[in-house]
């Protein structure tokens, strides 16, 4: 009998004959090693996470990173400080103003210049709308991932205006180069104020349809809460900033708590509040209170964008910068709050017209460590929704 | 993932369910009697803004081939030569390489003499890499004008030496000088 | 708390391996060689204790850096003996930010892991370990995780020669 | 059509059920006495097939078309546009591009059940579609366990699934078919119990049986009205049909942006196509249950007033007592079969605007839900509906 078993058992199997002549037979097979990616539909990229599962259950996961690794910080030492601007564009491609502004920052720290008041509302108002485009992209391919493929296109409607505004006003629509150091590179055309007046009333209008299509839709709640729980001490131990932060109750914001350009006049305002979860649909830190984070977000950004609207001054867009630009010696780190996170650029100069050292702190890449830890024990399903409500960009992740 | 449920529980989760089902469908509803915003891409296109940030063009007229474009750029796309005769310039080449641009419009900056902009046309389709080393140039060497004022400085000139072809010597002062990259 | 709040209690609690700070100052008019230095005050760490110092950063009920933002490495130049740890860390508590910086010999670029102390560093470790060549001790995963494995050279040191080919495919 | 096909369809139309086949019946009333008994059912069955065949064709064409229009327009643009008018022609195109597409076989797939494997799929769905009456007198088979046949028959569809899972030699493709095995043995339960209502109002598992019963009522006597447990039946028996057919929300064996294209990933071009045909002509099979057995099938004011008007049987006996086709009644015959096919894609509809609005559920939710949730419910209906038909024959006879 127990011959016979043997013969018909895949070699994994172990038999474990007992005195009595009974037989065990143990038929647990090993673990299935999957390839998440490089190419798969939710990676949001050329990410790779190697994945054993067990049936649909997870039980170990290892990010792979490096498929879009573009040496950007060996290209800062190369080239002159405004002519890494592109490239800062092309880490997080979805939030590229925001990369110019983090940049722009950080070399402005070094530099002492004074930025034009109107150049600094210009550049808090593209800022923000630019997290509102990146927001709706993380929503509406969290979305995606999810299954729910309408809202994804709802979401890039409003997205296709914020681009066509920001083509008005510097000719691009992804990688736009606009912020640069000393303050923006062209004045709004005419108009233009008006245009992202009205696309805030329309946002205000279509806002509330991402929460009834998808946020609050019972499937999307069982998908996405009690899953991915990353708890207040993960959260500040990985170094978590931004929504992820936000989304495991800590009440973190750079733009309030360590306010750069006009945003402490804002804050002191009372224009925006910060949305932190407080675990409304399961416990917290889940993936549902991250994206809850970002989809109020949105709103916030909108009061923003208005509260720059009506504070808006006319004069330069540009400081008092020389024609050849060399950066006094020294060193800097700025951090901004990206959509994603704190994008903190690391700058050292040593008086000349190329940098030393051009850091880039990728909130992106930050905020993937944690998957080592949260993926093991979600299902294959659930893997997918913890992928996606991390909102990586992987262009930022590997740089 | 496994959740002890309430009896409540059992029936709310129904009710939820079919209440945001409802609600979801009545957006998509709404939608689906609405006219698409989308446009039909080759027969409709989306109005390209003034500042668009497509392939260059030059004047070339006013280019003086300082080549701050090419200095500003960061990936060293841009390339030109010409030759200067006197005032005149000849040009040779304007190259940018399409290829490697990012169109992220900083040689356009620089100019002192506001010659190269970004146009609006966005499709740039070769069956040849090598096509996309575009040349913005719109005439090869001399422009005809400029070809018409040298013929006429060369001949006033040539007139003046056969005027004072008594001897005095007169100072040609025009040194051609080669201005490539 | 501003950077010189942070500097006293760090010295009052004896933080281990501080060294000194660094702070920005003005171009001395007398002297025109002195450019002055720009930008943030830091603050200079012994590299064998930097895991321990931040430990104490962290610990300390008054600093309470619960995050570490950023890890990265810097080489300043190719005659630069030292290469630098930067290390930034930040409070949420407090709101307030801490830049340390570690010089590393480059003959021997080899430090405590912070792992321990915040894992946020694995993957900033792991970075700077590929780019830079500095070996973290004790780091719990140290593969390489941007450049491939098989990766040779520390590609963001000043000294770095860029590769002729790459598994036969050239690169010039 | 493959040979396996045939034989399926053959069996179909003729030998299962001791109901009659309208093609037989047409072919005997006009050649039999010209040809052999088993010749014409011979050419009953063939007829039987190329119809069914192109049937599914049509219906997965214009199924596809529909779903992208449907699609389209929810998400605020337009769909196929350029193919003829409002891209109507689509289907055909592509249809013609997955032809003419490489036809790919992975090098360590197992070979045999790979190409096996969308044959099959489709022969178990062409054979279902044998049951589906095309008209009250033009039907491939009249099956008296018509139901039950369309049940079984689709289910087959899961080990073609399984199969092409298994045979890809791909580990998404596997999870793709285990899912499928898992989804469909869960909600087989919920979907016969919540017929089972209807059923036991109609007192007949034949479909075209049903149907007649529900021409009361000027044409609106549905079972739909004729007990409180129809509704929630219904309801129950559609999200069950949506996971039976492997639609969204229930599309974890696909699952596009889980397991890639789940059971699917592996194939291309004209086998891939055929998995396609299986999706849309399940969908439409399904649907047509449920308007037979809910909603009147071909039943509706239009009939009943066509059928008052031209007279309801296509075959009479004629003054020589042969049998012969009453081409009178051609006109109410096309009514309702066009009120059945119109049923048909309004459930087909409802079920790509439920897919086009909801996200996906997970696969230990899909277990829930037909488990706990859609099982009880189907038959806490079938006995609720079992007792008040009870009731009410006890209280009216």
């Amino acid at each position: 009998m127990a011959n016979e078993v043997t013969k018909t058992m895949p070699p994994s199997t172990r038999l474990r004959q007992t005195d009595v002549g009974e037989v065990t037979v143990d038929i647990r097979t090993p673990d299935l090693e999957i390839n998440f990616g490089p190419q798969h539909p939710a990676t949001h990229g050329v990410m790779r996470v190697l994945m054993r599962t067990d049936g649909e259950l997870v039980t170990g996961a290892q990010p792979h990173l490096g498929y879009l690794h573009r040496c950007a910080e060996k290209i800062g030492e190369n080239v002159e400080w405004l002519q890494y601007l592109p490239y800062t564009d092309r880490y997080d491609y979805l939030a590229s103003m925001n990369n110019n502004l983090g940049y722009s920052l950080a070399v402005e720290a070094l530099l002492g210049v004074e930025i034009p008041r109107r150049a600094t509302l210009i550049r808090i108002i593209c800022a923000e709308l630019n997290r509102i485009g990146s927001h709706l992209v993380a929503f509406g391919t969290y979305g995606l991932d999810i299954g729910a493929f309408t809202p994804f296109l709802y979401c890039f409607r409003e997205r296709e205006w914020m681009m066509a505004l920001f083509e008005k006003i510097c000719g691009a629509r992804l990688t736009y180069s606009y912020i640069r150091i000393g303050g923006v590179f062209n004045d709004a055309p005419p108009g233009w104020f008006e245009e992202v007046a009205r696309f805030c009333d329309v946002f205000e209008q279509k806002w509330p349809e991402y929460v009834d299509l998808l946020l609050v839709n019972q499937i999307y709640v069982k998908r996405t809460a009690n899953v991915g729980v990353i708890s207040r001490e993960m959260a500040l131990d990985f170094g978590l900033t931004g929504t992820m932060v936000r989304g495991s109750g800590i009440d973190w914001d750079l733009r309030r708590d360590m306010p750069y350009m006009c945003y402490g006049e804002i804050w002191r305002d009372g224009a925006f509040k910060i949305p932190v979860a407080k675990g409304e649909m399961g416990a917290l830190g889940d993936c549902w209170d991250r994206s809850w984070v970002r989809v109020m977000e949105m709103m916030e950004s909108i009061k923003i964008v208005r509260w720059c609207l009506d504070h808006m001054v006319d004069g330069p867009v540009i400081g008092e910068l020389p024609k050849t630009l060399k950066v006094p010696a020294g060193e800097a780190y700025v951090g901004i709050e990206n959509p994603r996170g704190e994008l903190g650029h690391y700058v050292v100069s040593d008086g000349g017209k190329v940098s030393v050292r051009t850091r880039v702190r990728g909130p992106s890449f930050c905020n993937l460590a944690v998957l080592e830890d949260i993926l093991p024990g979600a299902l294959v399903g659930d893997a997918i929704a913890i992928i996606g409500s991390t909102d990586i960009v992987v262009g930022e992740t590997d740089r | 993932m496994q959740q002890t449920e309430t009896a409540q529980g059992y029936v709310k989760n129904i009710w939820d369910s079919v209440k945001t089902t409802l609600v979801g469908m009545k957006i998509t509803w709404r939608y689906m009697l609405q006219k698409p915003i989308t446009v039909q891409y080759p027969d409709e296109r989306m109005p390209i803004p003034d500042r668009y940030r497509g392939i260059h063009y030059l004047e070339q007229e006013k280019c003086i081939n300082c080549l701050a474009c090419a200095r500003a750029c960061p990936i060293d796309c841009i390339e030109m030569e010409a030759v200067r005769h006197g005032k005149e310039l000849e040009w040779i080449s304007f190259t940018l390489d399409y290829q490697k641009c990012m169109f992220c419009e900083l040689c356009v900056y620089p100019c002192p003499k506001d010659c190269i902009h970004m146009g609006t046309e966005y499709a740039f389709v070769t069956f040849d890499r090598s096509e996309f080393k575009h040349d913005l140039l719109s005439f090869k060497g001399m422009a005809r004008e400029a070809r018409i004022r040298m013929k006429e400085a060369e001949a006033k000139k040539a007139a003046k030496e056969a005027a004072k072809a008594a001897g005095v010597k007169v100072e040609d002062s025009k040194a051609e000088e080669g201005d490539g990259e | 708390m501003d950077f010189q709040g942070i500097l006293d209690r760090l010295v009052a609690i004896r933080a281990p391996g501080l060294v000194k700070a660094d702070e920005p100052r003005k171009p001395d008019p007398k002297d025109k060689k002195d450019k002055g230095r720009a930008g943030d005050p830091f603050v200079i760490v012994e590299p064998a204790l930097l895991a321990s110092f931040v430990e104490a950063c962290r610990d300390d009920d008054r600093l309470h850096f619960e995050q570490l933002v950023d890890l990265t490495a810097t080489d300043p130049s190719k005659d630069s003996a030292d290469l630098w740890i930067n290390v930034q860390l930040l409070s949420l508590k407090f709101r307030h930010r801490l830049a340390i910086k570690a010089l590393l010999p480059k003959s021997a670029a080899k430090l405590p892991s912070l792992v321990p102390v915040y894992r946020a560093s694995q993957w900033h470790e792991r970075e700077c370990a590929e780019m830079f060549g500095i070996v973290f001790e004790g780091h719990p995963d140290p593969r390489n995780i941007l450049l491939p494995d098989d990766w040779v050279g520390s590609p963001l040191r000043k000294d770095y020669e860029f590769p002729k080919e790459y598994h036969g495919i050239s690169c010039e | 059509m493959t040979p396996a096909l045939a034989l399926a369809q053959q069996s179909a139309a003729v030998e299962v059920g001791s109901g009659s086949n309208a093609f037989l019946e047409g072919l005997v009333a006009a050649l039999g006495a010209y040809l052999p008994m088993w010749a014409l059912w011979l050419g009953a069955a063939v007829t039987g097939v190329a119809i069914v065949m192109g049937l599914i064709s049509l219906i997965a064409m214009f199924s596809v078309w529909l779903e992208r229009k449907v699609a389209g327009h929810i998400q605020c643009r337009y769909g196929p546009m350029y193919v003829g008018w409002h891209g109507w022609l689509q289907s055909i195109a592509d249809g013609v591009k997955l032809l003419l597409k490489e036809d790919m076989i992975p090098r360590d797939a197992d070979r045999v059940l790979f190409m096996l494997a969308p044959a099959l799929v489709l022969a178990a769905i062409v054979a279902a579609m044998a049951a589906y009456p095309l008209a009250p007198g033009v039907f491939f088979a009249d099956i008296d366990l018509g139901v039950f046949f369309v049940i079984a028959m689709s289910s087959m569809t899961t080990i073609g699934v399984v199969m092409a899972g298994w045979a890809s030699n791909s580990k998404w493709t596997v999870f793709g078919a285990m899912r499928e095995a898992a989804q469909v043995v869960a909600y087989e339960i919920p979907l016969g119990v919540a017929l089972l209502v209807p059923v036991m109002v109609a007192g007949t598992l034949n479909m075209r049986e049903a149907s007649e019963m529900q021409s009361g009522w000027y044409g609106m006597g549905w079972f739909m009205f004729k007990n409180p447990f129809m509704l929630p039946a219904f309801v129950l028996y559609f999200i069950a049909a949506l996971a039976e057919t492997k639609r969204a929300p229930f599309d974890l064996p696909e699952a596009e942006s889980e397991l890639v294209a789940g059971f699917m990933t592996e194939y291309s071009g004209i086998r891939w196509s055929f998995f396609f045909m299986e999706e849309y002509a399940a969908m439409f099979l399904m649907s047509a249950l449920a308007a037979v057995f809910f909603l009147g099938g071909f039943e509706s004011p239009l009939t009943w007033a066509a059928g008052e008007f031209f007279g309801r049987e296509l075959f009479v006996k004629g003054a020589s007592g042969a049998t012969e086709l009453n081409l009178q009644a051609i006109p109410y015959h096309a009514v309702a079969g066009l009120t059945l096919l119109v049923k048909s894609f309004a459930g087909i509809f409802l079920m790509m605007w439920l897919r086009w609005t909801l996200p996906r559920v997970r696969v230990d939710q899909v277990m829930t839900m037909g488990y706990k949730y859609l099982t009880p419910l189907a038959l806490v209906c079938a006995i609720g509906a079992a007792l008040w038909e009870a009731g009410k024959q006890a209280l009216l006879g």
